[in-house]
């Protein structure tokens, strides 16, 4: 398959409510991908099958297969730590640590059993500074993550992902809660990081998807209703849904 | 006919009595308060088991009728009594046999006498009586482990002050157990133990124990019924008492329910495990409530 | 072996050492359960429920120890639970974070570990004799409920601790009181654990003996309470008394007697339970 | 008027809680108007000297140390098996087991809480130390380590159920974050979520502890009632609720000095207790993590 | 004095940490003010200074006087939850509570005593309208507010806000995380509740702050740099760093 990661057919439930419905995807190595739709259309749900984060939740239910590297994540051989090592992700809402920033950062180092200290500050630093948080917060990283303005947090999570430099990077909404200029830090980001990781962004801001993603999605109440190059998305889309929903003239 | 009598004039009766006290004396009590309902139905007679200590401190502040004890009244206890005006009559009830027990296995006690069984538990013994050897020539090099009720009851009380002497307690260096299953259970899986407990255990545990003969002089004898009610099973039998308030002079149930106690007894102490008096000894004791509640 | 490898082999290794762990507790219980079960079971019958004591083992029944057990846990349920609630809440939800509240703290744990017979003593004093409500139904769930309020309090303050601040916030930001704060919201939030409190501190209040038995509950008393001023024994006495006596048929009767203590704790407790899994399962922050 | 209504609840409210220093007030005043009258006659510096606790025999001595040693000795062992098997239950249940198990499971461990002690105690003496006597031939029929390995059994759901609480408290989302760096379970477990829920945790543990400190007929029946300053766990010991309960429902004389020693070694009880809340609370204040 | 709102000499500290330095400010009656700077300059403190949101932070400590209708809120005397019922406020990160969407939305009124159900009824589907949500969850408003998508969930909040009809309404950052018609949607309600509410709203998109706020306030690592009508903020503003900030130039 030419495809990094791909979704097959896949319907999830949360119960009865259907939430995502016949969805067939490829994703691209060393892009940006993004997911755009209205609120509630299933954008998180669809974002989170690629690190199996809705296992958590009862209702969930799942038909159809995930490939990543034409690896079926939810076969039952599929070691899910393994998979979320190389598969990191940002939240939606943010959700640091209720521990220092440094801690929060380097935790995903941690618990791979990586020890030397030296090299952990360097990639905690290193990851605050491509998170655009570094200025900030470099003279008090033993400050709690937790009182930290909403947009800070949001950026130690981001930084947090980062730092265990995984292969491919889930973003829910990462800079809906950030200024323009952190914003605009955290999308250069993006395209740098493209030219090594696979990159899915969930976002609302047309002018977002438009600038840096390379393919994007729309979603519409569980539907994946087209998915094509941004360009021709932005520009020449096939469906009149699609159309409206950019150009805002939607509902 | 002159006790159908009785036992319609009874049933006419109603009121409360309290006891409480020692929990030794309350399965006698309860067997009584039992029976007494057939015949008095409307009186209500309740039963605690707070302890003789307990028992008492409730009994001299008036706000219980009857105290069960396990010893005698102390004189500071008689003295609370008296300040509260008080008056009160000591009725012994019963006897409570004290056994001596060894572990079936064990195969050279025969019989014990007074003063071995003082030359055991004597303070004095304590980290020096250790070994069977010591107590008598040609008993095994083997340490001896000794189980008995805990301090604060009346049967360690009791056995103290005829073995060791009154004011000289025991040794300290034994296994103590309020609990007299406890101390079935310790001797009955150590070879090399001795305790001495309650003879209703014995009773029970026949399989598992093996009962030693005390001899205090005039030969060794085994404690039972006849031995025990007869005094010739001494000094370990120990009588064990009820005490009665004014309330028995002027209420006329509680002295009903005395009476019938004292008359009933024999039956009823022997059903729960415990000795009874002879017969003189109740016709004694009911002479002395009588005269009491004159 | 790689650090992941590692990591998933501690992992597995710990996920069946938490099934043995909770294999022992099962086990223990079934031993327990099983072993009282096997005593006492044929012995219950409806006149084991309904006859008075006697020295008749055969004879005997625990109608007024039941009974009796069962007035005092519904009082002590009722005197404790609210006392225990609220004042949790207080310290938790009104009160400043000074040093006042860190000795009540310390004071509180405290009185977790207070032997229930000095409970019993206390309770004689002031209950029995200061209050003069005598050795009544009342005067044993005060002193009961005495006793278990410290753990009601504590489990209360850490189901509290445990709502996280933004639903305050919410709750706050819409005027609602402090009070309608803690009412609508963070006592429904907090009400798992709060239960968990509940239900341990019942637990230890149907067990317990000696505390009753020095405010004077009885081991003989041929009636149920009809009230709460009236005497009474509890199922733990009965046990006790007859666990005590030297011929074998009473601890049968122990054994049937411990059987029905269980099954009321389990009642209660399973009042309890299902509230808490019919509370809990809406709740997933 | 509403300010009122919140006046008048945050009253009662406080009433509540002023309950407790009440009841601390009632405690102290009972233990120590007996205690007081005790120490008059014993010097404070034997009471805690002494290493003899012999106050109903013949020969008097009123060291308490004997009596703390055995508190402190069956209270170790309690805890040191309540808290491990506890606390992996605790944490078994909240990260790993489905939650129709854990609903099963949680109820059925709590009955531990509720089995009477005396049952307790008779399986400690009759099973637990049969069974350890043939591991340990040279332990005694009585002896502390069976009590307290029993004692522990019993406290098992303080520590499971109040900490299982505590963990599944803590909101879902720290969770997934941890999850969502590759962390396993156990990870999870240790780095994140008991940090986070440590202040119930260790409120558990303190309850237990406290369950553990004054519990009574386990240790009465199990430990032997042989006072002695050892921290020998196969012989036997004497604790100071054991020795309580055992003079309070004795036959001993109600106002005498071998009745008040129970309220001696009351208010040590009290004081011991109350040091050990001190550091707790201290090391609570620690270690807490905030999280919202 | 002919504000609605009136912050004077205000200074807010948490702990060492000086969050706001000597801020000084009017905000006019029935028109929208909007906040802007860069995530961590302070926005959010000072909107939560119009309804005591910050007294629940230990280490928060505040100078100067907060007035609304001419009384200084912060006096002894005020009753907060009666000023909040006056200030309404939609959150940074939504905090539904873990009740139905119905009764979330109902909290407001049922905490002012109000049982009259159809009343209740009706005032929770306006609100869920108004906060463009009612089409998504009309079936099914017993359903657990935790269960549903960030955007819902933030939607959720609004309606709960606006059920109680305040006469102010804070906001901070209500559409971060909407999609662009939730969005409008939202953006559009403000603009009618502005002829009957006073709004203060932080924001970090700068087209939103164009489109809606008559006022804007930018603030900078804890000082208002410049605060002045909209127009005058985006077309002519008197302070470089302004300009630098909002045309994108900044960092
Ligand atoms: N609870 C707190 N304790 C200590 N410092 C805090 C707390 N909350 C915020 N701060 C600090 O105060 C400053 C202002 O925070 P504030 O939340 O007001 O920023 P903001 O402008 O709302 O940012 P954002 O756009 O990221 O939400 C920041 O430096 C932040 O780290
Ligand atoms: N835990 C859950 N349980 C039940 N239903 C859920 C749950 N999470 C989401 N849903 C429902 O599934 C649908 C899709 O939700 P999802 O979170 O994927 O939306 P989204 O596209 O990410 O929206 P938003 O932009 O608002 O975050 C919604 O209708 C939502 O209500
Ligand atoms: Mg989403
Ligand atoms: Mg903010």
């Amino acid at each position: 398959m030419k495809y990094k990661l791909e979704a097959k057919n896949i319907d999830v439930f949360y119960g009865k409510l259907k939430a995502l419905n016949n969805i067939n995807i490829g994703i691209t190595e060393n892009a940006v991908t993004g997911l755009i739709g209205p609120s509630g259309c299933g954008k998180s749900t669809f974002l989170r099958l690629f690190n199996r984060m809705n296992d958590y939740i009862d209702s969930f239910k799942l038909n159809g297969d995930i490939y990543i590297d034409n690896t079926n994540i939810y076969d039952k051989s599929v070691l899910v730590d393994e998979l979320r090592k190389n598969v990191g992700m940002v939240f939606q809402k943010p959700n640091p640590f209720p521990k220092s920033i440094f801690d929060n950062v380097a935790y995903g180092l941690k618990i791979q059993g990586i020890n030397d200290k030296a090299f952990i500050k360097t990639r905690v630093k290193d990851a605050l500074k491509q998170a655009a948080l570094w200025e900030e917060v470099k003279d008090d990283l033993g400050k709690s993550a937790l009182a930290l303005s909403g947009g800070q947090q949001q950026r130690v999570c981001i930084a947090r992902a980062l730092a265990v430099e995984p292969s491919i990077i889930l973003m829910d909404e990462p800079t809906s809660a950030l200024d323009p200029i952190a914003t605009a830090k955290v999308e250069k980001l993006i395209l740098t990081l493209k030219e090594k990781y696979t990159i899915i962004i969930v976002t609302h801001n047309m002018q977002q998807a438009g600038r840096i993603s390379d393919y994007t999605a729309f979603f519409y109440m569980g539907d994946l209703i087209e998915f094509d190059k941004t360009d021709t998305i932005f520009t020449n889309p096939k469906m009149e849904r699609t159309e409206n929903y950019i150009t805002g003239r939607f509902g | 006919s002159s006790n159908s009598n009785n036992t319609n004039n009874s049933s006419a009766l109603s009121g409360d009595i309290k006891i409480d006290g020692s929990s030794t004396v309350y399965p006698v009590t309860e067997a009584v308060a039992e029976e007494f309902r057939v015949v008095a139905p409307n009186v209500r007679v309740t039963v605690g088991v707070s302890g003789t200590g307990g028992g008492f401190q409730k009994f001299s502040r008036g706000e219980t009728n009857i105290s069960n004890a396990s010893r005698p009244i102390k004189d500071k206890e008689a003295k609370v009594c008296d300040e509260n005006n008080i008056s009160y009559l000591e009725l012994s009830v019963a006897y409570d046999g004290l056994a001596v027990i060894i572990n079936p296995e064990n195969d050279w006690v025969d019989y014990l006498t007074v003063d071995e069984l003082s030359k055991i538990w004597h303070p004095d013994a304590q980290n020096n009586i250790k070994y069977w050897s010591q107590i008598r020539e040609g008993w095994p090099n083997e340490e001896i482990h000794l189980f008995g009720p805990g301090t604060a009851s009346g049967t360690y009380d009791y056995f103290a002050e005829v073995i060791c002497g009154k004011k000289v307690g025991t040794r300290g260096d034994y296994t103590a157990s309020e609990d007299d299953h406890v101390l079935v259970q310790g001797v009955a899986t150590d070879k090399y133990g001795l305790g001495f407990f309650g003879l209703a255990y014995y009773e029970e545990n026949k399989e598992k124990l093996k009962l030693v003969g005390v001899d205090n002089g005039s030969g060794s004898v085994l404690p039972s019924m006849q031995t025990v009610s007869s005094r010739t099973y001494a000094p370990l039998s120990r009588p064990i008492f009820i005490y009665a308030n004014n309330s028995a002079k002027e209420r006329e149930e509680v002295k009903e329910f005395i009476s019938f106690y004292l008359k009933n007894a024999k039956n009823l102490v022997a059903d729960v495990g415990y000795i009874p008096l002879t017969d003189e000894e109740y016709g004694f004791e009911i002479e002395k409530f009588n005269e009491f509640i004159k | 072996m790689t650090n992941g490898e590692k990591n998933r082999l501690k992992d597995s290794i710990f996920k069946y050492i938490g099934v043995f762990a909770c294999s022992i507790g099962l086990i223990l219980l079934a031993i327990f359960i099983g072993n009282i079960i096997y005593d006492g079971f044929n012995r219950i019958d409806w006149s084991f429920l309904t006859s008075l004591p006697s020295r008749k083992a055969e004879k005997a029944g625990i109608l007024t120890a039941w009974s009796g057990s069962l007035w005092i846990v519904i009082f002590t349920f009722i005197i404790a639970v609210p006392i225990g609630i609220s004042a949790g809440v207080y310290l938790e939800e009104y009160n400043r974070k000074n040093k006042l509240t860190r000795l009540l703290e310390i004071n509180i744990s405290n009185l977790a570990g207070v032997p229930s017979i000095i409970y019993g003593l206390l309770g004689l004093e002031i209950f029995v004799r200061l209050s003069n409500l005598g050795s009544s139904v009342l005067a044993g769930s005060f002193t009961l409920a005495l006793l278990i309020l410290p753990i009601i309090i504590v489990a209360t303050r850490e189901a509290l601790k445990a709502v996280p601040s933004s639903i305050r916030a919410a709750s706050f930001g819409l005027g609602a009181t402090k009070w309608q704060t803690t009412w609508y919201q963070v006592l429904p939030a907090a009400s798992g654990g709060i239960l968990t409190g509940v239900i341990l501190a019942i637990s230890r209040a149907v067990g317990e003996t000696a505390p009753l038995i020095v405010v004077g509950a009885l081991a003989y008393v041929p009636f149920t309470p009809k009230g709460p001023m009236d005497e009474f024994t509890v199922l733990p006495i009965q046990i006790f008394n007859w666990v005590s006596r030297p011929q074998h048929e009473f601890a049968i009767n122990a054994a049937a007697a411990i059987i029905i203590l269980l099954a009321i704790t389990f009642t209660m407790n399973g009042i309890a339970v299902y509230f808490r899994n019919k509370w809990q399962k809406k709740i997933n922050w | 008027m509403q300010k009122i209504k919140e006046k008048i609840i945050e009253f009662i409210l406080r009433a509540t809680a002023l309950i407790t220093i009440l009841t601390t007030i009632g405690i102290i005043w009972v233990l120590l108007s007996e205690s007081l009258v005790f120490f008059k006659e014993v010097s404070i510096i034997d009471f805690l000297t002494d290493t003899q606790w012999t106050p109903l025999f013949a020969n008097k001595h009123f060291g308490i140390l004997p009596l703390i040693s055995g508190t402190i000795l069956t209270t170790i062992i309690a805890i040191s098996v309540s808290l491990p098997i506890g606390l992996t239950i605790a944490i078994y249940l909240s990260e790993y087991a489905p939650k129709k198990l854990k609903k099963f499971i949680k109820p059925l461990l709590e009955i531990l809480a509720a089995v009477p002690t005396v049952v307790y105690g008779f399986f400690a003496l009759m099973v637990v130390t049969p069974f350890l006597q043939k591991l340990i031939p040279e332990m005694a029929g009585f002896n502390s380590l069976s009590a307290g390995i029993v004692m522990g059994i019993m406290i098992i759901p303080f520590i499971s159920s109040l900490s299982e609480d505590a963990l599944s408290a803590v909101p879902k989302s720290l969770r997934e974050a941890s999850y969502g760096m590759g962390a396993t379970k156990l990870q999870t477990s240790f780095k994140v979520m008991i940090p986070a829920a440590s202040s119930g945790i260790i409120v558990s543990v303190i309850l237990a502890f406290s369950r553990a400190i004054g519990e009574t007929m386990i240790v009465a029946i199990a430990a032997g009632q042989q006072p002695r300053l050892t921290l020998n766990p196969l012989v036997p010991v004497e604790t100071i609720t054991a020795y309580i309960v055992q003079v309070s429902l004795g036959d001993v004389q109600h106002d005498s000095l071998e009745y008040r020693t129970i309220f001696a070694a009351g208010i040590t009880l009290f004081v011991f207790t109350f040091i050990l809340n001190n550091i707790s609370f201290w090391i609570r204040k620690k270690f807490r993590e905030e999280y919202d």
